[in-house]
């Protein structure tokens, strides 16, 4: 593979008007196309990204579009490729790095939170790092223990890293964008199931969410469901149970961005309802849901009428069989449960 | 070595069976009764029952998620697998570990591992704690040839030598890790020449030529027991099926490359081995009869054996005696844990 | 190095009596000791255990009486050693795998999370692990961003495994024995300032700390400091400083155990208390501190009179000059200040 | 390759400087002006000096933490670098790295990392940057004799192999990793040899010639330049002080084994060259005086240097615009977070 001649800047498109409906995988690819056009600086690399299409086929066509020197496969080998990429940002590239799944990016940590992270810091501003890495967690494909966990919070946990994890295309784009744009590293968290779900995605390509702004995605006055990724999807559609069937009006907390955590909205909303409900795809104890409470209970100590509740996936190794694992997911039937609970309506 | 005609044959059932199982579970994921990813070894029966046939009763077996043929031939009842690849409680992992992590205590088989690369440190432990034990078996630990390129490889070579451990590292080179050929991922595409960085004896073989693998895993197996010498052996096969059944296979290689291979098939080779030796094609096809009644009466051993039952979510994960040093844990715990995992089996 | 002899068990000492003032470090040797005579299983594994004596000298003797089969020095390869410890234990032996500070358990983590911790799952109790890791976290002598770090928490976060911090050098003993005698992969979590700490240490060798059950180390009516490893150190401190310098009463909590937890002598603390101020040595977002202010908004909701507190290292990769770690650490007059505030008594 | 006396005579003040400053920063460490960890790299000099000799201005450079040679083999003032161990402001890394993260990116060194092998797939990432741009310069990355057990060595080595990157892994073999012999540590003692397992150039020489290291280095960074061709070198030395200044170092050498490589002293050696070709013992004195006066000036710089302000606590953690994307992170933010980070430059 020839990497030698650096591709010329491509001419910029005329800027794409209005919007159109597309699948969370779409809006990604979109979101990359966009960047890699815009800026040539941008280059894709990972596992399967190239000839393969992509192992969830969002890099599909990039390849053909781009090239192998700005769509790179790699062995397998994440230490060194995470690595790579942190030297190649040092030198001011833009690489975005995919990893198959988050639960492959333990054997690269290392280079993520000891090296990426410390860049800025350790240089003074000299040197910077801005590294993208996309990588999908969660379970629900009975995948089991090793290929079924959310690692996102120990990354939100680590001061010089930014955290991202859409909940629609619209931010599938918006935020991968922003990632993209960004001087810092910044881990962009998908999720499998959340690949396939579809909306309305603006097609202007200078349509960026900022960062460190979650969003209202549905306004309600019972109760706050606060959540990220995945678990916003759930959110919202337990939320239309709650209406439905119980005529409880949930307000949806999509949080979008865990590092930088925009509590200030979190904070507005649990005000105003007196009661929330955090849900996230992993393990609850000492995950992302813990932060979210522990800072509302900071926030909002007065406005709370009761304790802040957690929904998460069971706190086991997932099993295989598909009865045990939907039982440990953190399925509607357990939000829906948890915000009855917190309601004073338990079963 | 020779092999005896009645030995011969165990083996060519045993690739049978594998091939047959492997078609079969496909056909089953396709029917929705197999979730998760599914890694079929069709192609690969040489290579798999060449080296099993080495590995003796008391040696310790670890592999990587395409293990459906590993275990077959290490002899684990094709109900169980495929009652484990249906996620019943009659599986060989109780339904709780699914086709990448088929395993058999009993049978010496540690797993069944899905993180790529991240077995051989554990055989290499499991070598060391064989030596510990003053016992003289061995452990065969199966990788794949994109495997090769993960550091885990690297450290585990160099303690399995510096602390001379019986271990074998077997490389099923297939020649694709995903749609990654050999060429693209790794330097160096004879990957048993990396042995030469460890100092440690490596060969690299036709994977498709039975005999010769038997052969030569028997004399790596032996240098691992009485010399306490790893080694590496790097069997040359190749994969007839996509990745996993999700993938068709055809996006990196192309369909005459495919042909090419099946042209070659390690079944036929076999089986015109012992045509030559005289067992006749009345006996042969009988043998594949048998093997296609027992993996139709699998499929129905599956279908009888209930799925674990949700109570039993947390059994396992800790020791006996666990819950009582979790019983304090409850009080504010997150949504369910209460009745999931406290009350699931959680250390009892 | 040959290792083909295994040695021979060797008879039990009368078992020693009474108690005996000594260092964190001696403590935990001693627990090494006693275990290794008493099982034969037990061996320590690590960089630098042997012939350095270790690099924090915590294992310092043991090479001579036990000799190489039993100490074994390694090359440095965490990923390598950490697994050869997971497979050793899968076959019933019982390794002490040091790892020099927990800043370089991440090129590890894999070993312990992805595999060690799934082992009783995936095997439905068939195999297990009986793993310990013994590693220093923390922070304070100027040893920079990628030497200064506490990861406890995240595995803590992970179910299958367990993780102890123990803060004294008589728990340094208990725990670190219970952690040996322990069926499960097992996280000792140490400090390196804390390996100095002197205390009287019971000499019996049956004396085992149980898992799972926090200590009072201080009893108090107006606060509760919750922390754990070296933060409990500090906690005692400024206790004490309040006591005389402003007549404040504060409880200490010391958890001892962060999975199992023990939120129950947390909870019956602060239920008396009614104010709770969290200590930890690393970054508080999304840290240990995180999940106790959770259990407590939500085990103590109508007994609370003001927000949990939190306290932990300034969310920055610590830089190197003094000043600079010295205002970044969670410092006695950090924690004070915290404690101060949660009183209303706040400059 | 002739080296003109005025050149040797350079790199022999290069070689002084870096021995008289250690032996300066140790004392001052022990009177606790510097904290951390402090690795020497006393007796490597010649390795050090005769590398970066070879390496063009325009090329890149990548350490361990055992970094000060390097650091001023490259041009960094011995102010800036005293500054740094000071933890002062005038430090050639603000005196936010200390001795084991010097860097100094004006003169394309990327750092002094402490993670044993993290800086390995960080300078292949670099030599990918290089290639992306176009640039037709190299990465020199320098690693330890125990270094190469880890798997970062194996990720990265098949990576600038398969990507045909500019980068030459230069291995510092002084014989110890801490306490632990090449013996004890690595399957293969002659550490090189592990380029074959990348289809690598590999070349292992005396490192305390200087002359043959610059010459060896020259070739290989020419390759790399030149044909993009990864390339290990590996240069015998030794350390003669301990593996930090808290190490006394004769736990596991004896004290006749480091009086052995005392009697060879790199420096001595390169002294007699410059005799030979008719320097002046005067002259050579004059040399060492200069180097001293250097030093001593050094540490009255770096006293003279005032330590950071507290307020630049967060400082170049984040992208300048960072602030405001943090702005809404402050409710319920662990104490302190608001006077320390959120005021603390964050991002500004
Ligand atoms: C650390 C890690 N990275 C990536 C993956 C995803 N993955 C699963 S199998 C596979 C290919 C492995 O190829 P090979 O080692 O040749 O084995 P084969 O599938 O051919 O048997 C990859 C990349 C993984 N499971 N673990
Ligand atoms: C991943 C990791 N493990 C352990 C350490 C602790 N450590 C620091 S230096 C060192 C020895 C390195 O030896 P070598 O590579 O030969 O370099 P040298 O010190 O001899 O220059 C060790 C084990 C570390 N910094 N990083
Ligand atoms: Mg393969
Ligand atoms: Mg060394």
């Amino acid at each position: 593979m020839s990497t030698t001649d650096t591709p010329t800047l491509v001419d910029q498109p005329p800027a794409a008007q209005g919007f159109e409906t597309m699948t969370y995988r779409e809006a990604l690819r979109l979101a990359m196309r966009e960047e890699m056009v815009r800026d040539e600086r941008v280059f894709v690399m990972g596992e399967e990204v190239g000839v393969f299409d992509g192992a969830y086929k969002v890099t599909a066509g990039l390849l053909a579009q781009f090239g192998p020197d700005r769509v790179r496969d790699t062995p397998i080998s994440e230490e060194g490729f995470v690595g790579a990429g942190v030297g190649a940002a040092m030198l001011g590239e833009r690489p975005i790095v995919e990893i198959m799944t988050i639960n492959f990016l333990l054997v690269a940590i290392d280079q993520v939170v000891n090296h990426a992270a410390k860049i800025g810091a350790m240089f003074g501003g000299e040197a910077r790092c801005p590294l993208v890495i996309r990588t999908p967690n969660g379970a629900g494909n009975q995948l089991t223990a090793q290929h079924s966990q959310s690692f996102e919070g120990w990354f939100a946990a680590t001061p010089g890293l930014k955290v991202l994890a859409p909940a629609t295309p619209a931010d599938a784009k918006g935020l991968l964008k922003a990632a993209i744009r960004d001087d810092d590293p910044v881990l962009v968290v998908e999720n499998l199931a959340i690949y396939k779900e579809r909306g309305e995605v603006p097609l202007d390509p200078e349509y960026v969410t900022p960062i460190g702004l979650a969003a209202v995605a549905r306004e309600g006055r019972d109760v706050t469901l606060v959540a990220h990724s995945y678990a916003t999807v759930r959110a919202l559609h337990v939320a239309e149970r709650l209406e439905r069937d119980h005529g409880i009006s949930a307000e949806v907390v999509d949080l979008r961005s865990l590092r930088p955590l925009d509590v200030e909205t979190v904070a507005e909303s649990v005000s105003k309802t007196g009661r929330a409900v955090c849900i996230e795809e992993g393990w609850p104890s000492y995950g992302v849901t813990a932060e979210i409470a522990a800072r509302i209970q900071h926030a909002c100590f007065d406005d709370l009428d009761a304790p802040v509740e957690r929904v998460g996936m069971a706190e086991v190794p997932m099993p295989y069989a598909k009865e045990l694992e939907n039982a440990a997911l953190p399925n509607e039937d357990r939000i829906e449960a948890a915000v009855l609970s917190t309601l004073g309506r338990g079963q | 070595m020779a092999i005896a005609t009645s030995t011969l044959r165990e083996l060519y059932e045993q690739m049978l069976l594998i091939r047959v199982f492997e078609t079969e579970a496909e056909r089953q994921y396709k029917a929705a009764r197999i979730g998760g990813y599914c890694h079929l070894s069709s192609g690969q029966e040489a290579a798999t029952v060449g080296a099993m046939h080495a590995l003796d009763d008391a040696d310790l077996l670890v592999t990587g998620y395409r293990c459906h043929g590993f275990a077959l031939a290490r002899g684990v009842p094709a109900d169980e697998v495929m009652a484990e690849l249906f996620g019943r409680v009659g599986g060989c992992a109780h339904g709780r570990g699914g086709s990448m992590h088929l395993m058999d205590v009993s049978r010496g088989y540690y797993g069944g591992w899905g993180i790529v690369a991240g077995q051989l440190p554990i055989a290499t432990g499991l070598a060391l704690g064989l030596v510990r034990q003053g016992r003289s078996q061995a452990v065969l630990c199966e990788l794949g040839d994109g495997a090769i390129n993960m550091g885990a490889w690297h450290e585990s070579l160099n303690l399995a030598a510096v602390w001379q451990l019986p271990v074998v590292f077997l490389i099923m080179n297939n020649e694709y890790g995903m749609g990654t050929s050999v060429e693209r991922a790794s330097a160096v595409t004879q990957l048993y020449r990396r042995a030469a960085a460890y100092d440690l004896p490596a060969e690299r073989i036709d994977g498709d030529d039975l005999i010769a693998v038997a052969q030569a895993a028997a004399t790596m197996l032996a240098a691992a027991r009485e010399e306490r010498r790893a080694g590496v052996l790097e069997l040359v096969t190749y994969r007839h099926r996509g990745h996993s059944v999700a993938d068709a296979g055809l996006a990196y290689r192309t369909r005459g490359e495919i042909d090419e291979h099946l042209a070659h098939d390690p079944i036929f080779r076999v089986r015109g081995l012992l045509a030559e030796e005289g067992v006749s094609d009345a006996d042969l096809d009988a043998m594949l009869a048998s093997v296609e009644a027992q993996v139709e009466a699998s499929v129905q051993a599956a279908l009888d054996s209930p799925p674990p039952a949700v109570g039993t979510l947390a059994t396992g994960m800790y020791a006996p005696g666990s819950a009582s040093q979790f019983a304090r844990m409850l009080p504010g715990a997150p949504f369910g844990e209460r009745e999931l995992v406290f009350a699931g089996g959680l250390g009892e």
